[in-house]
């Protein structure tokens, strides 16, 4: 059983509980309103309509499955952060379980601060911009399962959404749109070289990033979670692609703006990049969409080259998801912790010049393995 | 105008893993074989070394009321108040404005009975600025001063007696370092021990060999400031001892002086005026002699009055 | 003489100063220049102790005399310009120090309280710029030819110059 | 982009303190900068003509907030000077061991800064922990932990305490062992290489010629120190070399930094061990007699000079404070012109500013 008939087995449920009523008014009502009770249950239970609050009730498991997991994260970055740095991290809000409640802390102040808009800003752009962030994240991390049985479908065959990889990283690579925007309407100078610097940056770390996947790709022969996962049962892909695994997990952190390449939100010269004119909550959201980038980073990776939930079964397949995409992010949050920020004529050289010839050769390597005929 | 290109090449990685391993096996030395550097503050506190200079605290027993501190502190943040003491009866004694404290010690330096402290107390933020000027009550400490270990020298000095001085020059004759000069008391025609204080070695010689008891061993706390020292003009001097009653450290005592009886109408003598008598030994050079003087018969330099 | 003021401060060469000859001391040769350069308006030459001048000089000649300094007599390095006010008048003090042969000269000139004006050496020695105009901005010392004469630590429309006695609170 | 100026500061991550940085951008290229200081402005100088010598000491303290010792111990030795007071050994080799301590936390105080600049949070708080070893032993020693307080007219303050000698050669390991850890986070790191490497150079002749004094002189290449070319204190009997670099860029001028910490740690330990028994503070007259006084010392940023003019009477009349970091930060277009934006942190964070110091 999947996430899908689960959902799909409540939802009818819950349809036929409403449906008793409505027959029952149909039933008792004069003639005109029986009828359109009588059809209003009909409808609700056909299977087109069941099926389509099923996938709702998917996503709103997995959109708070995501946000448990970003203040696991954020957790365990900051643990981490803190053994790494000498200090202790979160310590006395939720003393007994590691100080684990000191994120839902910050959130709650976060969330009680004025919202300020300035005065000078583009209203619509600035509103618009933590948005179409956030909710682009959100959607890429509603097409990654944790297993064949837990994610988004949209039916009851084990397929996933089908070439969910491809509308990941479409979602994915929305979000120097929005940084942009955020950028740009702030009407400050900090923000808009800040918006500049991400869009420069997201676009030219996005080619390097897709060949990588694209390789992948032709490993696998398919463009959907579970292809790529299950082409993975013998050997991970990390080993024969392991030039692609590196420039991926470097563009990777190019993507979610992570230390060597936080450029857009390099505190020290841009005050705090295109984030420096929100406050509150909204900045709140945008910190969190960070390390929600950061956990879908994780998890493409942990699909793409680690075997996704493979493992022994021991424990079983979503945790293997978990525990890899967690360990990924750690070593990004290592490398993040770490180095120094690169001056932003470096990140491109880097991304154009040194990147983009590699990923071109881990293509070549991929192409070459598939004319032996050995995936 | 471009000089920002590098002289080596960036390569593709670069060196990002030294650091890495640098972090990782600090890492390791903070969660497997030891615990962080951190001191978690209000539950663990670090020792203060006994130098620290927190708090005061005032020893109202040693304190005199000189008002030295009060002289010295930069930021005027002392002042002296004026108090009824059960035990002590009538009492001046200072107060501190924590909100303007810079603890610079100087108080406690200057202090010529190290009666104040600093203490290791650092926790001192409060909400309402008037609870940070604590007075002399809440200073009061009498206890402290005895805890701690004494860095100031004390030193024992010849003090002079003059009335009962005869000028026999017994003692100028006795002292090793040659330090006792007699000097003739000006307008009386006699002559008193004058005490080099620089050269004093503190033997007591002199007041062994004194036969009239006049010169008693005193011990004084060496001062680590020059203070300004009262130069006394005797004719001047109307002996109303309003300078003996302000002294603090109690080295201006009132005495029938010789030489100053009227001559009465029939050729005698009178009976002789009082004059004041400073013991310089003892002087903490606080200048309240100066300030209470209302007939200039006492000079202070560099001390406003 | 010229040559030898150039080549000043190398790193590695300047480092041993050359076995002088006789009369080749250092501070003598400064005071012989001056004196030399400007017999009249230098005067009142003292050792403060072991490689530190003082001279005073009358503030006409001053830029000639700190251009003698700087490009013959190898005093690459000002170091402090320090304002003060007498009844008399005002006290400029140049400190000047020369890297290769350690000296330290301190060159006093006076200007009259009515007129308090000095020729810039700003042209000289760059790091005179903001020295001079904190002079400016807190003892109201002209200085001619100045680049940009402006307030510098003070708001752009104070009128007072607070380091004068006259100036109360 | 069009050009456009940026103010940068006076409230920003880079600048230290309250200071504008005001930088014309041609895209993100820097084709004029000015820099803006008096943020800070406090009036020191004519605060100090109202007091009296001795409450001069702990004002003194507060000029730099980094490196408070060694601006008392300036103004010390500067009314020393006027005084024509000695000070006893003992005390003279007191104070070195402080001031190189002083130093050495200064120094650490700049690299947390630097390293925070550059977007390494991992150096600010490695640098940290370690100044708080120096810290803790200038504390034993002085009763602070920023403003000290310690120098006094002919002497110091305090005797040093029990253990101090042990505790200070202890402290001197730790930091050697520590230093030689850093290269891996700074000089290991490719990143580090890339920003520092060729950015912000002034030329040696620019560098004289502009005033720029300390650890900036001597990374382009001017080996001058003050303590070794004008001793002032026990200096010449300490055995030491001062650190140079001839490239003249930031890297020269962290590498001259660093290397400074290790030249301070061998004196400390020279310092503590030699240090002769003996009286540690002397009395000081009241009254300062007329005429002039001049400290010069090498301040962890460059050459303090302090002029004091007497009267005879119990205050200063005149008490000038040349801060080394005022004049270098006005040769910072020099360095700046012709970088990118993201290089003005890593320049102007390697002038090690201090605006307490620099405004007054």
């Amino acid at each position: 059983m999947n996430l899908f008939e689960f959902c799909y087995g409540i939802i009818h449920w819950l349809v036929d509980l409403v449906n008793h009523l409505w027959y029952w008014l149909g039933d008792h009502l004069p003639r005109v309103f029986g009828d359109f009770f009588n059809w209003a249950g009909d409808l609700a239970v056909s299977h087109g309509n069941i099926a389509l609050f099923a996938i709702l009730a998917e996503a709103v498991i997995m959109f708070v499955i995501a946000l448990v997991n970003v203040l696991n994260f954020i957790w365990i970055d900051r643990k981490w952060m803190g053994r790494m740095f000498d200090f202790y991290g979160p310590y006395y809000v939720g003393y007994r379980i590691g100080g684990w409640l000191q994120n839902l802390a910050d959130g709650i102040k976060l969330f009680v601060k004025e919202i300020i808009t300035p005065a000078k800003v583009d209203k619509l752009g600035f509103l618009i911009a933590p948005v179409i962030l956030v909710s682009s994240s959100v959607l890429a991390l509603s097409t990654i399962p944790f297993s064949p049985r837990f994610g988004v479908f949209t039916s009851d065959l084990d397929t996933g959404v089908p070439a969910g990889l491809l509308i990941a990283f479409a979602f994915f690579a929305i979000a120097p749109f929005s940084i942009l925007i955020a950028g740009w309407s702030s009407n400050n100078k900090y923000t808009l070289i800040g918006g500049m610097r991400s869009a420069a940056q997201m676009m030219s770390y996005e080619i390097p990033l897709l060949l990588c996947v694209a390789s992948v790709f032709l490993l696998s022969g398919s463009f959907g979670f579970l292809g790529v996962v299950n082409a993975q049962h013998d050997i991970w892909f990390v080993i024969p692609l392991f030039l692609g695994f590196i420039v991926f997990i470097t563009c990777l952190a190019a993507e979610v703006e992570i230390q060597p390449f936080d450029l857009p939100e390099a505190e020290a010269e841009l005050v705090e990049g295109w984030t420096t004119e929100y406050g509150g909550f909204r900045f709140g959201l945008f910190m969190m969409t960070s390390y929600l980038r950061g956990y879908v980073g994780g998890a493409l990776a942990t699909a793409l080259f680690l075997g996704g939930w493979q493992g022994p079964s021991i424990i079983p397949d979503e945790f293997w998801f978990l525990i890899k995409a967690y360990l990924v992010f750690l070593i990004i949050e290592w490398m993040r912790w770490s180095n120094m920020r690169i001056r932003v004529d470096q990140i491109l050289n880097i991304g154009w010049k040194r990147l983009m010839p590699l990923a071109m050769l881990n293509l070549l390597i991929a192409a070459a393995f598939k004319t032996m005929g050995w995936f | 105008m471009v000089l920002t290109a590098s002289k080596k090449k960036p390569s593709t990685l670069g060196f990002v893993l030294r650091p890495m391993r640098r972090t990782g096996a600090q890492v390791y030395s903070s969660l497997i074989a030891g615990k962080p550097n951190t001191v978690l503050y209000p539950y663990q506190k670090l020792d203060l070394p006994p130098t620290y200079r927190g708090k005061h605290t005032l020893d109202f027993k040693r304190c005199i009321g000189c008002s030295n501190c009060v002289q010295i502190c930069p930021n005027d943040c002392m002042w002296m108040e004026k108090l009824e003491d059960p035990e002590l009866g009538k009492i001046e004694r200072p107060g501190v404005d924590l909100g303007r404290c810079l603890f610079c010690g100087f108080c406690v330096e200057i202090c010529p009975t190290v009666a104040i402290h600093e203490t290791v107390e650092f926790e001192l933020a409060d909400q309402d600025r008037s609870k940070l000027r604590l007075g002399p009550k809440e200073l009061r400490d009498d206890k402290y001063a005895d805890t701690v270990k004494e860095e100031r020298q004390k030193r024992s000095l010849p003090v002079l007696d003059l009335s009962k001085c005869t000028g026999c020059e017994k003692c100028a004759g006795e002292c090793p370092e040659m330090c006792i000069a007699m000097m003739p008391i000006e307008g009386v025609g006699k002559q008193k021990p004058e005490i080099n204080l620089s050269k004093c070695t503190s033997c007591g010689k002199c007041v062994i060999v004194c036969s009239e008891k006049a010169l008693t061993m005193t011990e004084v706390y060496e001062s680590y400031f020059e203070m300004p020292e009262p130069k006394f003009i005797l004719k001047n001097c109307t002996g109303c001892s309003a300078c003996a009653k302000a002294c603090p450290a109690d080295c201006i005592y009132m005495m029938d002086m010789p030489g100053t009886e009227k001559v009465l109408k029939d050729g005698k003598k009178g009976k002789p005026k009082k004059r004041a008598v400073f013991v310089l030994e003892k002087c903490v050079g606080c200048g309240k002699c100066f300030r209470a003087c209302k007939f200039e018969s006492i000079e202070m330099a560099g001390v406003k009055r | 003489m010229a040559e030898r003021g150039k080549s000043t401060g190398r790193p590695e060469e300047g480092l041993e100063r050359a076995p002088s000859r006789i009369g080749e001391d250092p501070e003598e040769r400064v005071i012989r220049a001056l004196l030399d350069g400007f017999p009249n308006t230098v005067t009142d030459f003292k050792k403060l102790r072991k490689g530190v001048l003082r001279a005073k000089i009358e503030r006409r000649e001053l830029y000639k005399a700190c251009k003698l300094l700087k490009d013959s007599l190898g005093f690459e390095h000002l170091s402090m310009i320090s304002a003060v006010e007498y009844d008399s008048g005002f006290e400029l003090v140049y400190h000047i120090v020369s890297y290769q042969e350690r000296l330290l000269l301190e060159l006093v000139t006076t200007t009259p309280k009515d007129d308090p004006s000095v020729d810039s050496i700003s042209s000289i020695w760059g790091g005179a710029n903001w020295q001079e105009r904190e002079s400016y901005d807190l003892m109201g010392i002209k200085f001619n030819n100045h680049p940009k004469l402006e307030r510098i630590l003070l708001p752009k429309d104070y009128v007072y110059h607070p380091l004068r006695k006259d100036f109360k609170g | 982009m069009a050009e456009m100026w940026i103010n940068m500061g006076p409230q920003h991550p880079m600048t230290h303190g309250l200071w504008n940085l005001r930088i014309k951008v041609d895209g993100e290229t820097i084709i004029d900068a000015e820099p803006e200081v008096g943020y800070l402005h406090r009036g020191i100088e004519k605060l100090c003509e109202s007091k009296t010598y001795t409450q001069i000491i702990p004002i003194a303290d507060r000029l730099c907030y980094g490196a408070s010792l060694s601006w008392s111990h300036l103004y010390c030795v500067t009314v020393e000077d006027l005084l024509g007071l000695e000070v006893p050994p003992r005390a003279e080799y007191i104070r070195v061991a402080a001031l190189e301590m002083q130093r050495i936390a200064s120094h650490l105080m700049w690299l947390a800064a630097y390293a925070a600049d550059l977007g390494a949070m991992i150096g600010f708080i490695y640098s940290m922990r370690d100044r708080e070893v120096f810290i803790d032993l200038l504390q034993a020693l002085s009763g602070s932990r920023i403003t000290y307080n310690f120098p006094r007219f002919g002497g110091v303050a305090h005797d040093i305490p029990p253990n101090f000698e042990r505790d200070s050669l202890r402290a001197c390991d730790y930091m050697e062992k520590r230093l030689k850890e850093y290269e891996d986070l700074y000089e290991g790191s490719k990143v580090f290489m890339l920003r520092n490497e060729g950015v912000g150079l002034l030329k040696k002749e620019d560098a004289m010629n502009l005033g720029v004094t300390g650890p900036s002189l001597r990374a382009s290449g001017v080996r001058y120190d003050l303590r070794k070319d004008m001793p002032y204190s026990v200096y010449q009997e300490l055995d030491f070399e001062p650190a140079t670099h001839k490239d003249g860029d930031c890297y020269a001028r962290f590498k001259v930094r660093m290397d400074e910490m290790y030249e301070s740690c061998k004196i400390i330990r020279q310092a503590v061990t030699k240090m002769p028994k003996g009286k540690w503070r002397t009395l000081a007259p009241r009254n300062a007699p007329e005429g002039t006084g001049l400290g010069r010392v090498e301040d962890p940023r460059g050459e303090g000079v302090m002029y004091v003019v007497g009267d005879g009477t119990d205050r200063p009349y005149r008490l000038k404070i040349r801060s080394p970091i005022f004049v270098t930060v006005s040769a910072a277009p020099k360095m700046l012109i012709g970088y990118k934006i993201a290089d003005v942190v890593a320049i102007m964070g390697g002038l090690d500013m201090c605006i307490g110091e620099s405004d007054r």
